[in-house]
């Protein structure tokens, strides 16, 4: 008996070192994050383009000792900085030191790799102003808490010019403050609230992706041309900042344009599984199933749905694009659930065969690769074509005046180029308070990935881009 | 070596226990001028950092642990659920604060009944649930508090999922004496030099203000949670956790005091929870949910259980191994780079090795060491070494 | 009660979606439960690190089956074998030096492994999203409306119940059963009939692993997808079962979590006045209704004070 | 003389820093009824618990003939030396049967079923209830069941730690008298320790006095019996 005790030891330890190894096996490569050395490749002719719209830009003076127009009534003024203000702390004579705060740990940590992402879009790109950009990242779990106390470190100890990409609304929020207060750039937040378009109040902060209350208003617009008033429609949202944010705007615009809304359920965020929710909805039997919600709950409410025999339009949030992330899995798990479900496309999804030949598509890929990460996992793509926005105003800033915190800032409230992360045809327009928010265009794309295919891809619906561009102006409360 | 022996209440047991306090003293009025900057040790090739912030968190979370010690150190009730207590102070303070207008500190005049009351109301059911069962029931209660914050019905006073953003800031007075403080450090020799020369921003300020007010609070609520453990009340709630029926037996009303530590704790965590506010200016549902009630028992156990140092060592250990945890990128000697969610394993491994070298927690490791080097002894059992 | 004095759902269908719904994710709750069950019974401690051995076995079966090729059946056996040795190691090497009179140290030691795990769970395998075959066919045994039973979900409840059944068996009929009972009522009486208590909770420990890896792995089929997170989220149901069913009884253990199911589906959607996001809260009070009833839960033994 | 089963010399035995037995010696013969006498904390219960292997010894403890003191209480158990600890020391949440079985663990025979039926006899409060749980017999019951778990084992050494302790007069002495033919027929070598001496000394024909940790006397029972200080200290006449 004292030798099968010993035994079942060491196997255990045995397996337990395989199990390491195998690790170590797998994302070897991934560990080496940032290699930087055969990706002058393909780099020359993608960074000169982004700057080829540049001239259009309007030009921006200063407005008076101190203050400086950002569009639209909104100024910044640097007489409010605290004093030992540095419009040009963080830039080294080698260096660009932007910070982030991100959950490298935790239930979204997939997010973590996010500035990996990041960093290796700059490692590959040209020097501004002789400078490299370096990215400094830290954990914060998600918590708006843990982010506070990072970036008030990074301050401190990090010499840090500005931050950008924090992910997520509660951390963006719990910082702004702060930031606004120190005139430290809170540049391009990684979420979709519609509060990051206010330069009066916050002239130091600003926004990126499509926001939730432009998707909503897009959702609303295509349900009412493509089903006509009365249809009904049913709808799942997360129970976080989220979830709760698609509510509040789709409820604010389905009535107005007739559509009726038969059931609302709201998940935890948290929860295994959504189907108790799900199937009350199903039971309605609406048209539309308008699925607000991210991360896992995102393919388990369509597979839910289908699995309920709903044959509802599902319109998922587009956050919810990225097909081997999200519906890959559910593809292999209920084969063919995924098929149809419609989304609003804002981007090029790096996995969708459509866009194998774009140039964008295939630098993405091959730099990615080249630094030994896989482009079709993980966030790093992610990162790295959230990158292309902060090197865009980087150079702004350095092309008229000089790079200076002031400068990044007007160089992002007053953009007029085309991004080649962007669907073609799709213009990123910025004019201070009267139009706040970058990315105001997308498709509505529907997944073709029927029951026996191998993979699928995003097939456009109507083909039109649906370009709400500077209609919203900025956030209004 | 063999221990050197002090004899309770000699000049010699005076004199150590009073360089014991004067250290204290010290070190209170003079850390958060060495960490308002905060500082880089670098360890194996690992940065890590000790700042204000993290320092001023510790202490909220030292006396949130404060409370839950009171009830499973002291009375022996296994609470997963503190945080509820802790979450309910927290956004008392900020929705009075922000949405009244009131100042922080009084907001105690609230949080302190309120908390009271609702760990009354819990405590009354888990008379008749025990063990593990109690533990089970107190863990739902954790996992439900960010979904109550979130309910419309609370929106107003909450703001529900994107946190409640308190804009009132903590400023310090004219008159307090801050800059003049660092500047008398910086005369120090040695420890003046870790405090860099850059005069302090705003932002360093008002966390050096809030350090004090935490650390008064703190003190306050350490000095309660003692005076209770020495009176008639604390020894019936030891009592009751080392035997319930030898205590019943002995005249004790079990329902009275095991609802009433459920009271105390709830009043404590809830002075936790104004202290967070105090200290971060914002609080978000998500952040108080099970993950901060386990790391309340963490801190409990990791600190010692049934102690009262302990609690203070503990509120420590949760923020700042958890911190170091994320920031170890290199294994020492061995050479690994660690990547991406590394950061749990570390502290994962970190919590195991730390209970094989202290099962009882730091504070009796601690004591251990120390036990080494001096012990004291009452006067009349001079030379007997005490046991336990 | 005071539940008939809000309105609540009535449609036939939707009542028996919802019925089969929580039938389907209560049975796996249940196997879930019962893992737990049989650490508390070994050791009197309610093990955290439970559910990620469970992951961790998923995982190497997701591994097997999606990476390997091999078949879902002989890949979920391999890596019960495979989580139950990695238990028996860990009891050997972590859990046994412990004073396991003092519960304390011990409870942070499972929550060092449940972080340890995971994070191992998550930099070997990513976080991304996966999905795990399910062990039985596809496709529905049939449907009405919206209500429909899966040929998986029919096979997880029949897997559970025989499970339950291959545990009772195991603890009733078998010597080292025996040994396993008389080690949970009283260790040193155990000793001194010349039971290796050692070994017997080493055994209870891969016992409750290779239960949860089965739970697991016929569970997170139903989910749809798979991450590093989704042991954690049905955890706090297992818990909420194995409390409502008492913690000591395997059977409990399984109606509990049925229970839980059933609460979760049919109640919290049911009854209008419930929001549906506070599920975890509706499934805690009702369990506390129950404990404050029956403080030992449904099936549990009400514990005879051991001087 | 006859031959000696159990042979304890200078043992110590000690819990953390706290030495309890301070170098004992004595020895139990075959098919008698050894019996150690002394007050609370005289270190009766560490000596059982010694020769189980349950604490940290020094010295020499020989079992027939073999020296077992540092062994593994489950190992000891199987040389034969069945104990019934202080409380009883049943399994309370198994049924009666159950904790018989259980008794039975080391052995590998197929007569445990005919042994549970001859204990049944024996003892017939528990074969009138073989279904029921161990923890809700009463205080007797249960002291006859810990002994008929130990003799499951068949051991060749039983020892018993206080089985009067909180049990009714008239009960205490049905037990010793259960006891005493026990051993007649079966010729179990036992080895008692109580407080309750004149029982004891009724069933016993070798006595031992303990005290802080050191045997104070021996000898046979009559001997103690007429023993003056003895007397006072332990028998209460």
């Amino acid at each position: 008996m004292k030798r099968t005790k010993r035994c079942l030891g060491l196997i255990a330890t045995a397996l337990a070192f395989t199990l390491i190894a195998a690790s170590c096996g797998d994302d070897g490569g991934e560990v080496a994050t940032t290699t930087t050395a055969d990706a002058a490749t393909t780099t020359a002719d993608a960074a000169t383009t982004t700057t080829a719209a540049a001239a259009t830009t309007t030009e921006a003076a200063p407005v008076s000792d101190g203050t400086f127009d950002l569009g639209g009534g909104a100024v910044l003024d640097t007489n409010e900085c605290p004093s030992g203000w540095d419009d040009t702390q963080g830039l080294t004579d080698d260096e660009i030191r932007i910070g982030i705060s991100l959950p490298e740990s935790g239930a979204l940590a997939g997010f973590g790799t996010i500035a990996e992402g990041m960093q290796v879009f700059f490692d590959n790109a040209d020097p501004i102003e002789g400078r490299s950009v370096t990215i400094v990242s830290r954990d914060d779990g998600y918590e708006p808490g843990k982010t506070v106390t990072n970036i008030g470190e990074m301050i401190d100890t990090e010499n840090i010019f500005a931050f950008s990409h924090i992910l997520g609304s509660p951390n963006n929020l719990a910082v702004r403050d702060t930031l606004n207060e120190e005139c430290i750039p809170q540049l391009f937040n990684a979420t979709g609230l519609p509060d990051w378009g206010d330069p009066v109040n916050f002239p130091w902060t600003i926004g990126q992706l499509l926001n939730y209350s432009t998707e909503s208003l897009i959702w609303c617009d295509y349900f009412a041309s493509e089903f006509g008033e009365g249809a009904t429609v049913a709808a799942l949202y997360a129970n976080n900042d989220f979830g709760k944010a698609y509510q509040k705007f789709f409820e604010q615009c389905a009535p107005d344009l007739g559509l009726e809304i038969v059931a609302t359920e709201l998940h935890d965020p948290n929860a295994d599984t959504v189907t108790p929710e799900v199937t009350t909805l199903a039971a309605s039997g609406a048209d539309i199933f308008v699925v607000g919600t991210t991360g896992a709950s995102c393919p388990r409410a369509v597979g839910a749905a289908r699995g309920a025999g709903w044959a509802a339009t599902i319109m998922v949030s587009s956050t919810c694009q990225n097909i081997g992330l999200f519906w890959g899995p559910l593809h292999s798990s209920a084969s063919g659930a995924a098929h149809g479900i419609q989304i609003i496309s804002t981007t090029k999804d790096i996995g969708d065969p459509r866009w194998a030949d774009d140039s964008w598509v295939m630098k993405v890929r091959s730099e990615l690769e080249a630094a030994g990460i896989d482009p079709d996992a993980g966030a790093q793509q992610t990162g790295y074509a959230f990158a292309e926005q902060l090197d865009h105003s980087l150079r702004e800033a350095a092309a008229n005046g000089g790079l200076g915190r002031v400068n990044v800032m007007q160089a992002s409230w007053q953009q007029d180029w085309e991004a080649q992360n962007a669907l073609p045809g799709a213009t990123i327009v910025t004019d201070g308070a009267d139009d706040a928010y970058i990315v105001e265009a997308g498709e509505i794309s529907m997944l073709n990935l029927p029951p026996d295919a191998e993979a699928g891809s995003w097939v456009a619906v109507t083909g039109d881009l649906i370009d709400v561009e500077g209609d919203l102006g900025s956030f209004a409360g | 070596m063999t221990p050197r022996t002090i004899v309770e209440g000699s000049a010699l047991h005076r004199r150590v226990q009073g360089a014991n306090w004067s250290l204290w003293i010290i070190t209170i009025a003079i850390l958060p001028f060495l960490v308002a900057i905060p500082l880089k040790p670098s360890v194996f090739g690992n940065s890590y950092t000790i700042g204000l912030g993290n320092v001023n968190e510790a202490i909220a979370w030292a006396v949130a642990v404060l409370g839950l010690n009171l009830l499973t150190g002291f009375n022996g009730q296994l609470s997963l659920g503190n945080s509820f207590f802790v979450g309910t102070g927290a956004y008392l303070t900020g929705g009075l604060v922000q949405t009244y207008h009131w100042s922080y500190l009084s907001t105690l005049v609230v949080v302190i009944p309120v908390c009271l009351a609702i760990g009354l109301i819990v405590g009354v059911p888990a008379l008749r649930i025990q063990g593990l069962y109690l533990a089970l029931v107190t863990f739902g209660l954790a996992a439900v508090f960010p979904t109550i914050v979130k309910l419309d019905q609370l929106d107003r006073f909450t703001h529900g999922s994107n946190g409640l953003n308190i804009e009132s800031k903590l400023l310090p007075a004219d008159w307090m004496p801050i800059q003049g403080t660092l500047e008398a450090i910086r005369k120090i020799p040695l420890i003046g030099d870790w405090t860099g020369t850059d005069t302090f921003s705003s932002r360093q300020n008002e966390a050096i203000y809030a350090y004090f007010l935490l650390v008064m609070i703190a003190a306050a609520s350490f000095l309660l949670a003692r005076n209770l453990i020495k009176s008639r009340p604390g020894r019936a709630l030891i009592a009751i956790r080392d035997n319930e029926i030898g205590a019943e037996v002995s005249g004790i009303n079990l329902s009275l005091y095991k609802a009433g530590a459920f009271g105390a704790s709830a009043l404590l965590s809830g002075v936790a929870g104004t202290m967070l506010a105090i200290d971060k200016n914002f609080v978000s549902p998500d952040e108080l949910g099970i993950n901060f009630a386990i790391f309340l028992v963490v801190g409990l156990i990791v600190g010692g259980s049934a102690n009262l140092k302990g609690s203070l060592i503990g509120g420590f250990a949760v923020i700042f191994v958890r911190q170091w945890a994320t920031q170890t990128k290199e294994v020492p000697l061995i050479g690994w780079e660690l990547n991406g969610p590394y950061g749990q394993m570390v502290l994962g491994i970190l919590l195991i090795a730390l209970m094989f070298a202290m099962p009882g927690g730091i504070a009796y490791g601690l004591t251990k060491i120390r036990s080494r080097i001096y012990r004291v002894v009452p006067a009349d059992h001079r030379g007997e070494a005490p046991t336990g | 009660m005071f539940l008939l004095a809000v309105s609540v759902d009535t449609d036939p269908e939707l009542l028996l979606a919802r019925v089969l719904d929580g039938l389907r994710f209560g049975s796996g709750y249940g196997a879930l439960a019962l893992a737990l069950v049989m650490i508390y019974k070994a050791t009197g401690v309610l093990n955290f690190a439970q559910g990620e051995l469970a992951l961790l076995g998923i995982y190497i079966a997701w591994a097997l089956s999606v990476g390997w090729g091999w078949p879902i059946i002989i890949a979920v056996i391999l890596a019960m074998f495979a989580t139950a040795t990695l238990a028996a190691g860990i009891e050997r090497t972590i859990i046994r030096p412990f004073d396991p009179s003092n519960h304390l140290p011990l409870v942070i030691v499972t929550l060092g492994l449940f972080l340890a795990i995971n994070s191992f769970v998550a930099v070997t395998w990513t976080t991304d999203l996966k999905a795990l075959p399910s062990m039985f066919p596809k496709g529905n045994v049939f449907a009405v409306g919206v209500a429909h039973l899966t040929w998986s979900g029919l096979g997880m409840f029949i897997t559970v119940l025989v499970m339950l059944g291959a545990v009772t068996l195991l603890l009733n009929r078998t010597k080292v059963g025996l040994a396993f009972r008389a080690v949970s009522s009283n260790i040193e009486s155990a000793e001194l009939v010349g039971i290796k208590v050692g070994q017997t909770l080493q055994f209870g420990w891969a016992l409750a692993a290779a239960i949860g890896t089965l739970a697991g792995a016929l569970l997170v089929p139903e989910l749809q997808v798979l991450d590093p997170n989704v042991m954690l989220s049905t955890l706090v149901f297992a818990f909420a079962g194995a409390a409502l069913g008492g913690l000591d009884s395997p059977k409990g253990a399984v109606i509990g979590g049925i229970l839980v199911g059933l609460i979760r589906n049919v109640v919290v959607q049911s009854v209008s006045f419930i929001p549906s996001e506070l599920s975890v809260g509706a499934a805690v009070f009702v369990i506390l209704l129950v404990l404050l009833v029956k403080p030992s839960g449904l099936f549990g033994s009400s514990k005879v004070v051991r001087v | 003389m006859s031959e000696a089963l159990l042979h304890v010399s200078d043992l110590e035995a000690a819990y953390g820093d706290v030495k309890v037995l301070h170098g004992i010696d004595f020895t139990v013969n075959v098919g008698d009824i050894s019996v150690v006498l002394g007050a609370n904390g005289a270190g009766k219960t560490t000596t059982l618990r010694a020769i189980c292997g349950q604490v940290h010894t020094s010295g020499s403890i020989a079992f027939n003939g073999a020296e077992i003191s540092q062994e593994a209480t489950a190992d000891i158990v199987r040389r034969g030396i069945a104990h019934v600890p202080q409380g009883r020391g049943t399994f309370p949440e198994l049924t009666v049967t159950d904790n018989l079985e259980a008794g039975a663990f080391v052995r590998k025979d197929p007569e445990i079923n005919a042994d549970i039926d001859k204990w049944f006899e024996v003892f017939p409060v528990l074969g009138e209830r073989p279904d029921q749980l161990a923890g809700s017999l009463s205080g007797g019951e249960q002291q006859m069941l810990a002994v008929a778990r130990a003799m499951m084992s068949r051991p060749r050494l039983l020892l018993l730690d206080e089985p009067s302790l909180g049990l009714a007069p008239i009960i205490i002495e049905d037990l010793f008298g259960r006891l005493a033919a026990i051993n007649a027929d079966e010729g179990m070598t036992m080895l008692i320790v109580e407080q309750n001496a004149n029982l004891a000394l009724a069933v016993a024909s070798h006595a031992y006095v303990l005290e802080a940790g050191t045997i104070a006397i021996s000898g046979e029972p009559e001997v103690l019996s007429g023993d003056e200080a003895v007397r006072r200290a332990y028998l209460g006449y």
